[in-house]
């Protein structure tokens, strides 16, 4: 996918901003409004997938260097470890805790600790969707 | 301690440890050692989750601290903690013996990382209280299962992996809506619940509908007929280690599925639903029988007698008395145990003689006596000759089977030995017995050895079960117990 | 003294033996082997007084006991006598195997082996009182006998015989075993004593039949009684040690013993009277008419076996009458059963060692290449003519003492008025003397056209000369107890018969003493039997002398219907006719499973839908219809339509992706907005991803297909989804139960802290479904990397799949 | 509405089977992909087409639709996109090395001598 339309890449570039700030911020409403870790990564999965198609492969590599196994792998961590951190309180696994704060800026705020297991599927999610599109794009 | 965690270690022991793999891609040895030490804890954890669930009797955690119907319940009842083991157990000695023989290529390709996730599934699987839960547990093992039969990439194995994938989105699809038409009816997911409401509308005639559709799912990944097919084919595509793996462990955990649905919800037309599966488990005896004497090829053979276990465990399972479940138990952890020993030991022949083919070998007993003697040990395991492991719960389903009246269910299983004795015996017969056929190609006396100890391990294993069956009864009665009456199983999972 | 564990004595010293073998290489190691059965030999005797007096002894070791399976010896008077038989008969053929196997070419380490894993287990069936154990022990020796019979491996002849008597006895044996069971169930143990305790209940039970049939198959498969004897006759690959020991004195006498240990409970029934006895003299017929059939000295010895194996069985069926007759006659048929049993150990297995060194010394057992032998080997003639002459039932020799007792049984059978013996009686005892008549024929043939008769020694393998004296010692000392036994029969009535007459039939006598039986060689020219012996030898002799004559009549019976041949078919069948009928089905191809399947899902579905009577339609569950919904799905059955009907893939892959955002519509119509957000996200990643994958993937084409396959696919695919509809709409009209659902909605703002309930099911209720899922993603995505980089080439690897 | 469903759910279904049973291995994929769209829109109507609103809390709202089993399909629909991603690549790498999608010639019965 060789392509030196300037027009398509900088569109992209900016729709990928767009698309990008976009899946963060379902992301974060998700425990509240539709949304969340999976639709989150996925749209910036899809994200990414159109810088793929605007770029080449190696292009994206320079940009996002990052081992996506790797990131999957995170992921994966960051959940069990969310997960897992109730086993040292002897409560059932998966208990979450969260709590209402008061921050400046955004005001009374809860902070969950099911939104660090969401970040991990979150993460997971791109890890493994991009793995798999790399591992695709670059078989020839 | 009392550690109300404790039965979800052998699930997430393996998990932890597929991950912290991931890290390390390229390092054979870390891969290797992480393993093992993965495998080895989990073990540790299983076996003290036998001794708690012997003393306190079934463990359950309602995860994130939900009362029992609406958060997901992992329960481990003696009979899945003892599967749990069984599993853990024998996926150490085939890692030992992957390291000789899987290759490095694999290894740096996630093959233990997959090991592991698949491990983490079918103990998964065999635990979790709560019927959606299973299919998400199920799809954990079957994909680490894809790539475990595709990896490596050979053709043969490319052309039998997409049918296997392909049998296998299908059964999973088939899963899913069971699942949705038992929401429909009875608005719950929690196995012990489900059982509950069942029993409080009497089982209706849709819910019977809906168990036939069970049946047939958990058929598929359980190798019934007339479900069975696509079994033998895809079994036979990847290396050996990977062989063992699917044949001791993924047609065990459909039968477990149907074990525990059929003793656990779909008790109240056990004269309809029951009889049905006698007569499934019936057939898929006789075909495994055909299939295991029509073949000469070694992976065949075994392959077959899969099938024949799976009959005969379902027999015992469709008694619904205490003494055909008692046998069904101890027959579905021999026959575990005793396919990981065959297939890593016919792993070996093929090491040795280069080919699969019976017809092709011949008199290696003159050079490989011990590997003779452990396989003609472990075939008469398989037949069910005592003292040896697979008598006792044959014995035990027989009996179970006299004691329903079944009277021609039992003889058949009764022949049905002789079979497997016959198609085991072959293998001995032309493999070991005769002349050499043609020169042995060269192998490496390191490596025989170093193949040879997890073997050796298994067989001795097996014997051990067999003949150790005093110490082990107490559990198999208990997890009998709870198999035969389901109360205890919902007692233990709704009053808190 | 636990003597339970002595029963275990040889196969424990079994284990030394292949040190012994391996660092002893002075001396043969039989002489040690020796040792274990003279010693247990010894041992037991000491048993002897305590059986004269009708007593017994238990020794127990538990295996399992919460299941009631021990390791029980328990010794009366029948297991004595069989423990004495293959100690005593193990120690003579230990004895001749050191001089007849070569300590050079023989692998004598597994030999060893084998023969004391056989004694352990001949020990072990005998004395359990353990029906589980018995079984055990009972397979035990069918496994050993399997190698035994394997000795010379390279030959195929030697496996097709190992394989053919494990096939007939292990099926026999596991039919034993669900005789057994069935027996457990009705007399809830294990044990044999309890149960003949409760035999008079068992007769009323329904199983009883079942588990006498079973259990006499069992016993029928292991004596070699008709149709199961075939396996016989090729047992006779194995060195000739085992053919005198297993072949002929003991192990095939465990079925023998299994039908004794077994009277008490069955002995009551018509059907055990007739099976035995009918069987038991069909079997001595059939084994002697063909004995004259065989060339090989070690085939007659076979065929004989069977046939005198038949004689005995028939005798204990006989002796079963006693149950419900006083005539004492009835008595003497067990008393002559036991007593042919002895004899028959001491003759056949004296000839057998015979053949065995005629084998030896010759190099050949074909019958019509030996002749004229006695000239050379005296010895081996004068043992071989006192071991015939007693199988033909001749005086001096002890044959002829219990074949007196059983042709008088016969006799007396004709008389016995129950179960119709007084319309088809008669026929037993022509039968029986039919069948002596080929007996003495053969055992002359036997004798005399090796030891008599031309001389051709050119024609054989070896100049022949006298085997040593070892190989011959254990022979003679046989020979002698044929003789000893005419003349002091009473004594080895008292001190063995006797108390294993009173085992067998427990219920009928006190003491061992009150069997009242006395031998006698001479009973006075009125006696019938004395009549029927002048004629065997008469008709005997003639048949001897005209032989060439009537022999081509075997020719008669073509190959094809013989016995053999039909286990030979099974085989044949076993592989062949397997395989033939694997290829019908299983052709390899995966539409044809999934055909199976789906066939097989949609029929049993949709039957016990309405078997069950559970198809339902309540309209009133049902919600409106809706004008958007009634559209989507509109666009969706079109779009599913494109895809089956595309004929480019750019085409069908739009036409998925049409369906997937047609589904995300009704995501979006029936209120569920995570959904349909996830599913077009997805949708279009999917697209993306079928794009980029077929890149590397065909055009589409259908190769092929003609329209009756494009019919029976659509068949077989509408009921499927016919069946799918109609599960759905009974299910969805059957709500019995309301959902649990309600739960959620109220606990999830107060108790989660969320207000999206469906994400804070995925992320909270069931968060552990969520967790497990990503890994399926991540294992998902290491796959494809797999896959995709991984690529073994046959070449690069090491594992065994090559 | 269920009805209607319920007889587009049939459809899906007909119309995977019948792709699945066919040559072309792609067909068979396409097939799989209707294959869990019916079984995802079968959970939906499962669970009951009524709720008045998404079930996000907003005051005053009380007839949510029923939330678990559109739960229950979100993790179907991400685990059928895992596994369709492996089925496809696992397809082209076999049409790599056997160069061919007919499913007929896949016969795997080698051993069957």
């Amino acid at each position: 996918m060789k392509t030196n339309d300037v027009i398509l890449q900088t569109t992209a570039k900016v729709v990928f901003f767009i698309i990008f700030l976009f899946s963060i911020h379902i992301f974060f409403t998700g425990h509240y409004a539709p949304g969340g870790g999976f639709v989150g990564g996925l749209l910036t999965t899809g994200a990414i997938v159109l810088l793929l198609l605007a770029f080449d492969l190696r292009t994206i590599q320079q940009i996002l260097p990052f081992n996506f196994t790797v990131v999957t792998a995170i992921g994966l961590v960051l959940a069990l470890a969310t997960a897992a951190g109730s086993i040292f309180f002897n409560v059932p696994f998966f208990t979450h805790a969260y709590d209402y704060f008061t921050l400046p800026l955004f005001g009374k705020t809860s902070l969950h600790t099911a939104m660090l297991f969401d970040s991990g599927v979150y993460l997971v999610v791109v890890g493994s969707a991009i793995t798999i599109i790399q591992s695709i794009g670059g078989d020839d | 301690m009392n550690m109300i965690n404790l039965l979800l270690f052998p699930i997430i022991i393996p998990f932890f440890f597929a991950m912290v793999l991931l890290f390390f891609k390229e390092q054979v040895v870390v891969q290797r050692v992480v393993t093992l030490i993965g495998l080895a804890l989990s073990l540790v954890a299983s076996c003290w989750l036998v001794a708690t669930v012997k003393v306190e009797g079934i463990q359950t955690v309602t995860l994130g601290s939900w009362p029992a119907p609406f958060g997901i319940t992992m329960v481990s009842d003696m009979f899945s903690a003892l599967l749990v083991t069984t599993t853990i157990l024998l996926t150490f000695f085939i890692v030992v013996y992957s390291f000789k023989s899987i290759g490095v290529e694999r290894e740096k390709f996630f093959y233990y990382p997959a090991i592991l996730f698949m491990i983490t599934g079918i103990n998964g699987a065999f635990t979790t209280g709560d019927i959606f839960n299973m299919f998400v547990f199920f799809e954990v093992f079957l994909i680490a299962s894809y790539l475990l039969i595709v990896l490596g990439g050979e053709k043969r194995q490319l052309r039998e992996s997409i049918k296997y994938i392909l049998v296998n989105v299908i059964s999973s699809a088939l899963f899913v809506i069971a699942v949705a038409y038992l929401y429909s009816v009875v608005g719950t997911l929690s196995m012990a619940d489900i059982a509950m409401k069942i029993a409080e509308i009497n089982q209706p005639g849709i819910i019977s509908v809906i168990a036939i559709l069970f049946l047939i799912v958990f058929g598929i990944k359980g190798a019934i007929f007339p479900l069975y097919f696509w079994l033998p084919g895809s079994y036979a595509a990847p290396p050996i280690p990977v062989l063992a793996l699917f044949g001791a462990l993924l047609t065990k955990v459909g039968v477990y599925a149907i074990t525990r649905t059929y003793t656990l919800f779909f008790v109240h037309d056990i004269a309809f639903t029951h009889q049905f599966l006698l007569v499934l488990s019936l057939l898929t005896i006789v075909a495994g029988c055909i299939g295991a004497l029509a073949y000469f090829d070694l992976k065949q053979i075994i392959i077959y007698n899969i099938i024949i276990a799976v009959g005969v465990i379902l027999f015992g399972v469709a008694q619904m008395n205490t003494t055909g479940m008692e046998g069904a138990v101890y027959y579905l952890i021999h026959d575990m145990l005793i396919k990981a020993a065959l297939f890593v030991l016919i792993g070996i022949i093929i090491y040795i003689t280069g080919t699969s083919n019976l017809r092709e070998m011949g008199g290696l007993i003159k050079t490989h006596a011990s590997l003779g003697w452990f396989y003609l040990i472990a075939a008469f395991g398989l037949a069910g000759i005592p003292p040896l492991s697979g008598f006792l719960g044959k014995l035990l389903i027989i009996k179970g089977g006299f004691e329903a009246d079944h009277t021609v269910g039992s003889i058949v299983i009764l022949a049905s030995s002789l079979i497997v004795l016959l198609s085991v015996i072959r293998i001995f017969i032309y493999a070991f017995w005769g002349e050499p056929t043609q020169p042995l190609p060269v192998t490496n006396k390191g490596t025989y050895r170093a193949m040879m100890m997890p073997a050796v391990a298994l067989v001795v294993l097996t014997i051990a079960y067999g003949v150790g069956a005093e110490w082990l009864m107490p559990y198999m009665s208990d997890a009998a117990n709870v198999l035969t009456d389901p109360s205890i199983y919902i007692d233990a999972v709704l009053k808190e | 003294m636990e003597f339970v564990l002595l029963i275990f004595l040889p196969v424990i010293f079994a284990i030394l033996v292949p040190f012994v073998y391996k660092y002893i290489k002075g001396i043969h190691t039989g002489w040690l082997v020796l040792l274990v059965p003279l010693a247990l030999f010894s041992y037991y005797l000491s048993f002897m007084p305590l059986m004269m007096d009708g007593g017994h002894a238990i020794s127990e070791l538990k295996w399992i006991p919460s299941l009631g399976i021990t390791f029980t010896s328990y010794i009366d008077g029948l297991s004595l006598l069989f423990t004495l038989l293959i100690t005593g008969i193990g120690s003579l053929v230990v004895l001749y195997s050191v001089f007849y196997m070569d300590k050079q070419k023989e692998d004598l380490g597994s030999f060893y082996v084998y023969l004391l894993l056989f004694m352990t287990a001949m020990l072990g069936v005998v004395q359990s009182d353990n029906t589980i154990t018995l079984y055990l022990f009972w397979e035990l020796t069918s496994i050993s006998s399997f190698l035994l019979i394997g000795f010379w491996y390279t030959r195929d002849k030697s496996r097709f015989g190992a394989l053919k008597s494990m096939m007939i006895t292990v099926f026999g044996g596991l039919m034993m075993l669900g005789g057994f069971t069935l027996l457990s169930i009705m007399g809830n143990t294990f044990s044999i004593r309890e149960l003949i305790a409760q035999a008079p209940e068992l007769v009323n039970h329904p199983y009883f039949t079942l588990a006498l049939l079973l259990i006499l198959l069992g016993a029928f498969t292991k004596s070699a009684q008709f149709p199961f004897y075939i396996w016989l006759p090729d047992a006779m690959e194995a060195p000739t040690p085992v053919s005198a020991y297993l072949h002929s004195a003991t192990m095939v006498k465990a079925g023998i013993y299994l039908v004794a240990r077994f009277t008490p409970i069955f002995g009551t029934s018509s059907t055990w009277i007739w099976l035995v006895t009918g069987i038991g003299l069909l079997t001595l017929f059939w084994g002697s008419f063909f004995a004259v059939k065989q060339t090989d000295l070690k085939a007659i010895l076979a065929f004989s076996t069977v046939s005198q194996l038949g004689l005995i069985m028939s005798l204990l069926g006989a002796g079963a009458i006693s149950y419900h007759t006083t005539e004492a006659m009835f008595a003497l048929a067990t008393y002559a059963a036991i007593f042919h049993l002895i004899n028959h150990a001491t003759f056949k297995g004296g000839l057998f060692m015979i053949a065995g060194i005629i084998d030896h010394e010759t190099g050949t057992r074909d019958i019509r290449k030996l002749g004229g032998l006695m000239s050379v080997m005296p010895i081996s003639f004068t043992v071989a003519l006192i071991g015939s002459f007693s199988m033909a039932g001749l005086p001096p020799f002890n044959g002829f003492l219990s074949k007196e007792m059983f042709l008088d049984s016969m006799v007396a059978l004709q008389h016995f008025e129950l179960f119709n013996f007084d319309t088809w009686g008669i026929l037993f005892p022509i039968i029986a003397w039919v069948a002596s008549v080929f007996t003495f024929t053969y055992s002359l043939y036997f004798v005399l056209k090796t030891f008599v008769g031309q001389k051709n020694f050119e024609q054989l393998p070896r100049q022949p000369h006298e085997a040593p004296i070892g190989m011959l010692l254990s022979p003679m000392i046989l020979a002698s107890l044929v003789l000893i036994f005419f003349f002091i029969p009473n004594l080895v009535g008292k001190w063995i018969i006797k108390p294993a007459v009173m085992a067998v039939q427990p219920t009928l006598y006190a003491s061992p003493e009150a069997v009242d039986v006395h031998v006698l060689a001479w009973h006075g020219f009125g006696s019938t039997a004395l009549w029927l012996t002048v004629g065997i030898v008469i008709v005997g002799s003639l048949l001897y002398v005209t032989i060439p004559k009537w022999q081509p009549l075997y020719k008669i019976q073509p190959a094809k219907l013989s016995l053999n041949e039909g286990y030979d078919a099974l085989m044949r069948g076993s592989e062949k006719g397997m395989n033939r009928m694997s290829r019908l089905y299983m052709d390899g191809v995966i539409r044809t499973y999934l055909l199976y399947m789906f066939a097989f899902l949609s029929v049993t579905m949709i039957a016990v839908l309405f078997i069950k009577d559970a198809f339902v339609i309540d309209m009133t569950s049902f919600t409106a219809l809706s004008l958007y919904g009634v559209l989507n799905a509109v666009i969706l059955v079109l779009a599913v339509g494109f895809v089956v009907f595309a004929k480019s893939r750019l085409a069908a892959i739009i036409a998925l992706g049409g369906v997937g955002y047609s589904v995300a519509l009704f995501f979006v119509i029936f209120k569920a907005p995570d959904l349909a957000l996830t599913q077009l996200v997805i949708e279009t990643v999917s697209v993306a991803l079928f794009l980029l994958a077929f890149k590397h993937l065909p055009a589409l084409s259908s190769h092929g297909e003609t329209a009756k396959t494009k019919i029976v696919n659509f068949v077989v695919a509408l009921s499927v989804g016919v069946m799918v509809t109609l599960v759905a709409l009974s299910s969805h009209s059957q709500k019995l139960i309301p959902s649990i659902s309600q739960y959620y909605k109220d606990t999830v703002a107060t108790e989660a802290g969320g207000g999206n309930i469906v994400n804070v099911i995925l992320v909270d209720y069931r968060g552990f479904d969520t967790f497990f899922e990503i890994g399926v993603l991540a294992i998902a995505g290491i796959a494809v990397l797999g896959m995709i980089r991984l690529r073994v080439s046959r070449k690069e690897t090491t594992d065994e799949n090559k | 509405m269920e009805l209607v469903l319920s007889i587009i759910i049939g459809v899906l279904f007909t119309a995977a089977v019948y792709l699945i049973l066919s040559r072309s291995l792609l067909k068979v994929i396409l097939g799989t992909g209707l294959l869990s769209h019916g079984a995802h829109l079968l959970i939906l109507t499962m669970g009951g087409l009524g709720g008045m609103a998404p079930p996000v809390l907003i005051d005053g709202v009380t007839d949510f639709a029923d939330p678990l089993p559109q739960a229950l399909i979100l993790t179907a629909i991400v685990i059928s996109f895992g596994v369709t991603a492996v089925m496809l690549v696992m397809a082209y790498r076999m049409y790599a090395v056997h160069k061919t999608d007919n499913m007929n010639e896949l016969r795997g019965n080698d051993e069957h001598d």
